[in-house]
């Protein structure tokens, strides 16, 4: 019995359980800073498709039909290696002399002196530029059509009234595009949330490698908690806690379109 | 076909020159000239799709000419390029005439996303700058003047047909613009609420305030206008005041035009 | 050139899995999916409110921790259940397991789908049917199926291709059998011995790419054929959308 | 003082694992300690996955290895190891204490291995083509695996084998014969870190002189060594 | 309000007695009777919101009625249950019963993704399972009849309204029924249109087939009818020839109705 309670204390006390605890804010982190960035990298890409220069238009399209045509996972792993990859060789050509390079024997980087440390506040940036990135690329169309989804007569009245170019984009049209866009935002923000499960494989130590280690089976006492393999138990956990930041969500973005909708959407009240 | 009323004698506000327009391969507007004078409160008319609305955006360039010029207080509008590449060439120009011409768009057009009180003031915070005290002082007594103040804190799509109209009336007026513009205030009314909108438009002719406005409404033209302007496919089939065009038309199509108004 | 030459052929055997994932979960994720909307828009409350929590719930938690959980839980049935079944090799096998928890995903996004297609079909149409003495059963065959599955094409074009883009992860998840690997995990262990990101990476995306395209092309195809009735059919447009 | 990052999986007790206050700990840890101090380096600990762990140290995301890695021919042709503090060991097969298992005549068996490790390449050269050979990221999931009994087998160190099969109560037993592979455990670095090398090499040496590396074996595995005393 | 036709006679195909249906608070049909006997025509008309379309769609328990019974050719359709938990308790009856019932609906209702020679195929085939080579020989025979035999094969939106109405006609024919229901067969309909589906109907009428059609066509109602019944607020306000209902007009409503559908 008391053996028992000591054992379900541990929960509580046992300083791995509290690191993994802990370890729920690289999540939050990334979900909140990808998302932001999602929506930035979508404002672009939009303004991109809608610009009058072709070539900046085909950068729009190319990114978003792109990205949006490959995994997520693929891209998740392969923009922090290559944005470290690239700043290494960026620093490559400034530091790097015939012997360094002579002397080192990795095939990357080029010499040691190039080298990027990458611990985890680095992986745990760069995992959230990369949420940004792929998850803009989705943002960028929902932003896109909502751009498009504004009655022209707002436009004009704004052109009409003598505002500038940007004054009309920024006082009007993105005011305006929140309300169409939010619908489709509020799937990109669950996909950011879902997708934030990938960390562990950019060496971050985060909900989903605590879940693995601390529920796989242990026989040392050293080691930790004495049990069976109840992963899955653990896993279970994250599945529910997945679907509440899910049902959280989606009252907050509810929230979110009664405000935004304002004026827009309501009915008329008189 | 000049005309004998001591406006002739004031300096014109709006002077346009030989205004052509196509829309791919449809030639809208085929060479039209006229000016409005100081005070002066011109009526176009015309049936559907002769060009009225495409006229009036040219003048503030939501449409810009292919050819011709459009003058605001002796001041012409710069263009630059061939049609259909012709554009603005000024932005800052075409922003500081645009603030000087109010426009009053048939469908309101009112910025839903602001309540009416910051629709009206929007264009003179934002585009001329004035202090935003002296602004709301002028924004809510332009709101008493079309009768909606009690309105001022709602959002556009709370009010009623007649109601938006009157603030997006309000919304011009608070720019102190030299001229104003209506494309068809009423059509998209019923008659209750059209009345309440011409009273307002009545009571700003009165005040003797320059207007250009396209309507199918007759007998608000004739009662309101100094002069009154046909347009028949894309060009000035006939001109002059109410009495003039109303009274002695000379127009065959005008006739026939006026013939089908009085029956609907 | 040669080089990425070589690449693709060296990728080949690994495209196999992602198509293999895909194929074996896409048909029965289909069939799975048309009953759960059908359960999801029945009268019955509760199966109503069954549906819709699964639906919810394999919505709205990531793949990549539905397969750890749905593995470790196989693996913790295996003494008590698959042993004496003598399915236990099978059960385990990724090559199992990975298309059980595919199926069980996609099941839930296209059911949403199916059940927005469900709402949209034209209830004068059903109306028809029924007035001409159909049974529920002739209801759904001669109206309501054939107008769902046209509602529902696009967007189940895209589930289509998302789904192939969710077998990416299957390995990162489940234990690799001998030489049996995915892209993934063949660009990841290529890039470990030479650093190319770019190149390894890149052709997998490749593949990735292609088989997209090749998806719209071909679902394109069946949804001209859909669309016949129309005037005009629309045609399906390149458009990944959403992502699990 | 030089600054020198070492990586550890975390999840090989007792070489090394992530102790109750989560940070690593277990016998390469604090031998770890007592070289860098001997050395007078200051040193980091960095938890990596195993899969990875020799790419990232050529990557440069750390310079040394102390992850129970075996010093093999096939890796000292990517990376250099030290002398090794953990003399050549046995790899040792396991089986659920119920099974009949010939190890001898292993064929149409379901071996389970840790990814990457020497026991992996043992498997897959001698043992893969009558038996499945599944490789996992962790040995700690080989070994839920085995205690479901998804696998018949598995192959790994003896030394992390020993107090599993301890404190498992004849649930898991040793099974077959032993298989000598791998010289030893060594600390990974890259070819060019000739000093860091040096300066380890030195300190190992002098570790192992003192007896300290006998203490800690004697500490962390139970009724092991002395091996490196004179 | 009995008849002196020598229709009286004959057996009554469609017999409702005290029919009541409500939606929610609002109770739309308050006690409605009335029978349709062999070959006879039968107009329901009144304004808008009278209940018109909820009785005919009661007919065939498109609309379960909350009291009151429906009987075909004697046999009463079958109910179970209490407001609002109203059920058809016998499926099979039902269906059975609907297979004798041709309902036209007002917006057609054409399965769009069969072409027009399936849409009259589907239910002979499917519900009634007979023979496709007899199914096919009719539908063709049908859809001559309405006069859109050419367009067996193309698809419904392919199709001008009227030539939709006239295939939805013959869907219905081509199950057989013994009744023919209308739900507005032509308000849909632009007036070119409408004269070609009148015509069919009117055909259908010479025939001396029975039917029940809404309409709001009284011209029509006149000329196709044996019997006309107007409905009002929920009852069955005045009922007739249609000499005796537009000709001797007696209820002071019917007489503001007629007075004001003859003036649109
Ligand atoms: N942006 C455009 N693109 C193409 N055609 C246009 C465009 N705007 C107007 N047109 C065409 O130009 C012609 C004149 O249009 P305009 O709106 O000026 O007519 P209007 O006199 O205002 O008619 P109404 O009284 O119906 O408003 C019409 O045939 C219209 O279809
Ligand atoms: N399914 C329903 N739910 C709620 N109210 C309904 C429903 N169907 C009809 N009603 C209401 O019942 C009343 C009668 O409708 P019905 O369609 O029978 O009128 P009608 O006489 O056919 O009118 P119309 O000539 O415009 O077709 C209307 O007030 C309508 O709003
Ligand atoms: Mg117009
Ligand atoms: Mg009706």
């Amino acid at each position: 019995m008391s053996d028992d309670l000591a054992f379900w204390l541990g929960y509580l006390t046992n300083g791995k359980h509290l690191t993994w605890y802990a370890s729920f804010q690289f999540t939050i982190f990334a979900a909140l800073l990808g998302g932001s960035l999602a929506v930035i990298f979508g404002l672009i890409g939009a303004t991109l498709k809608n610009s009058r220069y072709l070539p900046l238009r085909l950068i729009g399209s190319f990114y978003s039909s792109i990205v949006r045509g490959v995994p997520d996972v693929l891209f998740f792993l392969f923009f922090p290696l290559a944005f470290e990859q690239a700043v290494e060789w960026l620093v490559a050509t400034q530091v790097c002399t015939p012997e360094l390079i002579a002397a080192q024997s990795a095939a990357w980087p080029p010499c040691q002196a190039a080298n990027w440390y990458l611990g985890t506040p680095e992986y745990l940036i760069l995992a959230s530029v990369s949420l940004g990135l792929v998850y803009g690329a989705f943002a960028t169309n929902v932003i896109h059509g909502a751009l498009r989804a504004v009655p022209r007569g707002q436009l004009e009245a704004a052109r009409a009234y003598g505002m500038s170019a940007s004054q009309v984009l920024w006082r009007v049209h993105i005011r305006q595009m929140w309300v169409y866009a939010l619908p489709g935002l509020s799937n990109v923000w669950m996909l950011v949330v879902k997708a934030t499960s990938l960390l562990s494989l950019l060496q971050i130590a985060d909900i989903v490698l605590w879940a693995d280690r601390l529920g796989a089976p242990n026989f040392l006492p050293t080691v930790g908690l004495v049990h069976d393999d109840w992963r899955w138990r653990y896993y279970l956990v994250l599945f529910v806690f997945y679907i509440i930041v899910t049902l959280l969500s989606e009252r907050g973005f509810e929230a979110l379109m009664r405000r935004a909708g304002r004026g827009i959407l309501s009915e008329r009240t008189n | 076909m000049t005309q004998a009323e001591p406006l002739v004698s004031k300096p014109s506000v709006v002077a346009i020159r030989d205004l052509h327009k196509s829309f791919g391969a449809l030639e809208v507007l085929k060479g039209i000239s006229f000016e409005a004078r100081e005070g002066e409160v011109v009526s176009l008319i015309g049936s559907s799709g002769s060009g009225k609305s495409t006229l009036l955006r040219c003048i503030n360039m939501l449409e810009v000419p292919d050819q011709g010029s459009v003058s605001i207080d002796a001041e012409e509008i710069r263009l630059r390029g061939r049609p259909p590449h012709r554009q603005i060439a000024d932005e800052h120009q075409i922003r500081r005439i645009r603030s000087e011409l109010g426009m009053v768009f048939q469908s309101f057009n009112l910025w839903a996303h602001l309540s009416i009180l910051d629709n009206v003031m929007e264009a003179p915070l934002v585009v001329q700058k004035r202090p935003r005290a002296e602004v709301e002082a002028e924004a809510l007594a332009m709101l008493a003047k079309v009768g909606i103040a009690e309105k001022a804190h709602a959002y556009p799509n709370q009010l009623s047909g007649g109601q938006q109209q009157r603030a997006a009336i309000a919304r011009a007026l608070c720019i102190n613009p030299r001229v104003m513009l209506f494309d068809e205030p009423t059509s998209a009314l019923d008659p209750e609420l059209e009345v309440e909108v011409l009273r307002v438009i009545k009571l700003l002719a009165d005040e003797g305030r320059t207007m250009i406005l396209v309507t199918h409404d007759m007998e608000f033209a004739r009662s309101v206008s100094d002069r009154v302007i046909f347009l028949h496919q894309g060009l000035i089939e006939e001109e002059g005041t109410p009495d003039q065009v109303f009274g002695a038309t000379r127009s065959a199509r005008l006739k026939q035009f006026l013939n089908a108004a009085s029956h609907t | 050139m040669q080089v990425l030459l070589n690449e693709i052929v060296a990728f080949w055997p690994a495209v196999l899995f992602n198509l293999y994932f895909a194929a074996a979960s896409i048909p029965f994720g289909f069939v799975f999916a048309v009953l759960l909307a059908l359960g999801k828009a029945s009268t019955n409350p509760w199966i109503s409110r069954l549906s819709r929590g699964y639906i919810y719930a394999f919505r709205g938690s990531p793949l990549f921790i539905q397969f750890f959980m749905f593995y470790s839980l196989a693996l913790s049935l295996n003494i008590s259940v698959w042993k004496p079944m003598g399915v236990s090799w099978f059960v385990l096998h990724p090559l199992f397991i990975g298309p059980l928890v595919l199926m069980l995903n996609t099941a839930a996004y296209t059911a949403e789908i199916f059940y927005g297609a469900l709402r949209a079909v034209p209830r004068g149409e059903v109306e028809a049917a029924r007035a001409y003495g159909m049974s529920r059963f002739q209801q759904f065959r001669s109206v309501i199926w054939p107008n769902l599955i046209r509602l529902a094409w696009p967007a189940y074009t895209n589930e289509v291709v998302f789904l192939f883009h969710a077998t990416a992860i299957v390995y990162f998840a489940l234990p690799v059998i001998g030489a049996q690997k995915d892209l993934m995990i063949t660009a990841k262990e290529f890039f470990e011995r030479d650093y190319n990101a770019f190149l390894h990476f890149s052709v997998a995306a490749l593949y990735f790419l292609a088989v997209t395209l090749v998806v719209f092309f071909l679902f394109g195809l069946v949804y001209q054929r859909l669309m016949r009735h129309m005037p005009a059919p629309p045609r399906l447009r390149y458009a990944p959308r959403w992502m699990r | 003082q030089e600054t020198v990052r070492i990586a550890t999986e975390g999840a090989y007790a007792p070489w090394n694992f992530l102790d109750d206050a989560g940070k690593p700990a277990g016998f390469e840890i604090e031998l770890g300690n007592a070289i860098c101090e001997t050395a007078g380096l200051t040193c980091e600990f960095i938890i990596n996955d195993w899969d990875s762990i020799i790419p990232n140290l050529l990557a440069g995301n750390y310079d040394v290895i102390m992850a129970g890695m075996s010093i093999t021919d096939e890796r000292l042709a990517t990376i250099d190891f030290t002398a090794n503090y953990f003399p050549p060991d046995p790899s040792r097969f396991v089986a659920a204490g119920s099974d009949q298992i010939d190890i001898a005549a292993l064929s149409g068996k379901r071996v389970g291995v840790q990814g990457g490790t020497i026991q992996a390449a043992y498997a897959e050269e001698n043992l893969a083509g009558a038996n499945t050979v599944v490789s996992f990221g962790t040995a700690d999931q080989a070994m839920a695996d085995l205690a479901a009994g998804n696998l018949d087998t598995i192959i790994a160190d003896g030394a992390y084998l020993e107090p599993v099969v301890a404190a498992s109560g004849g649930a898991i037993v040793f099974v077959g014969e032993d298989v000598m592979i791998g010289n030893g455990v060594g600390a990974g670095l890259r070819k060019d870190e000739a000093g860091l090398k040096t300066k380890f090499d030195d300190a190992l040496t002098a570790l192992k002189k003192d007896g300290t590396v006998d203490t800690l074996i004697a500490k962390w595995f139970e009724g092991r060594g002395p091996y490196f005393a004179e």
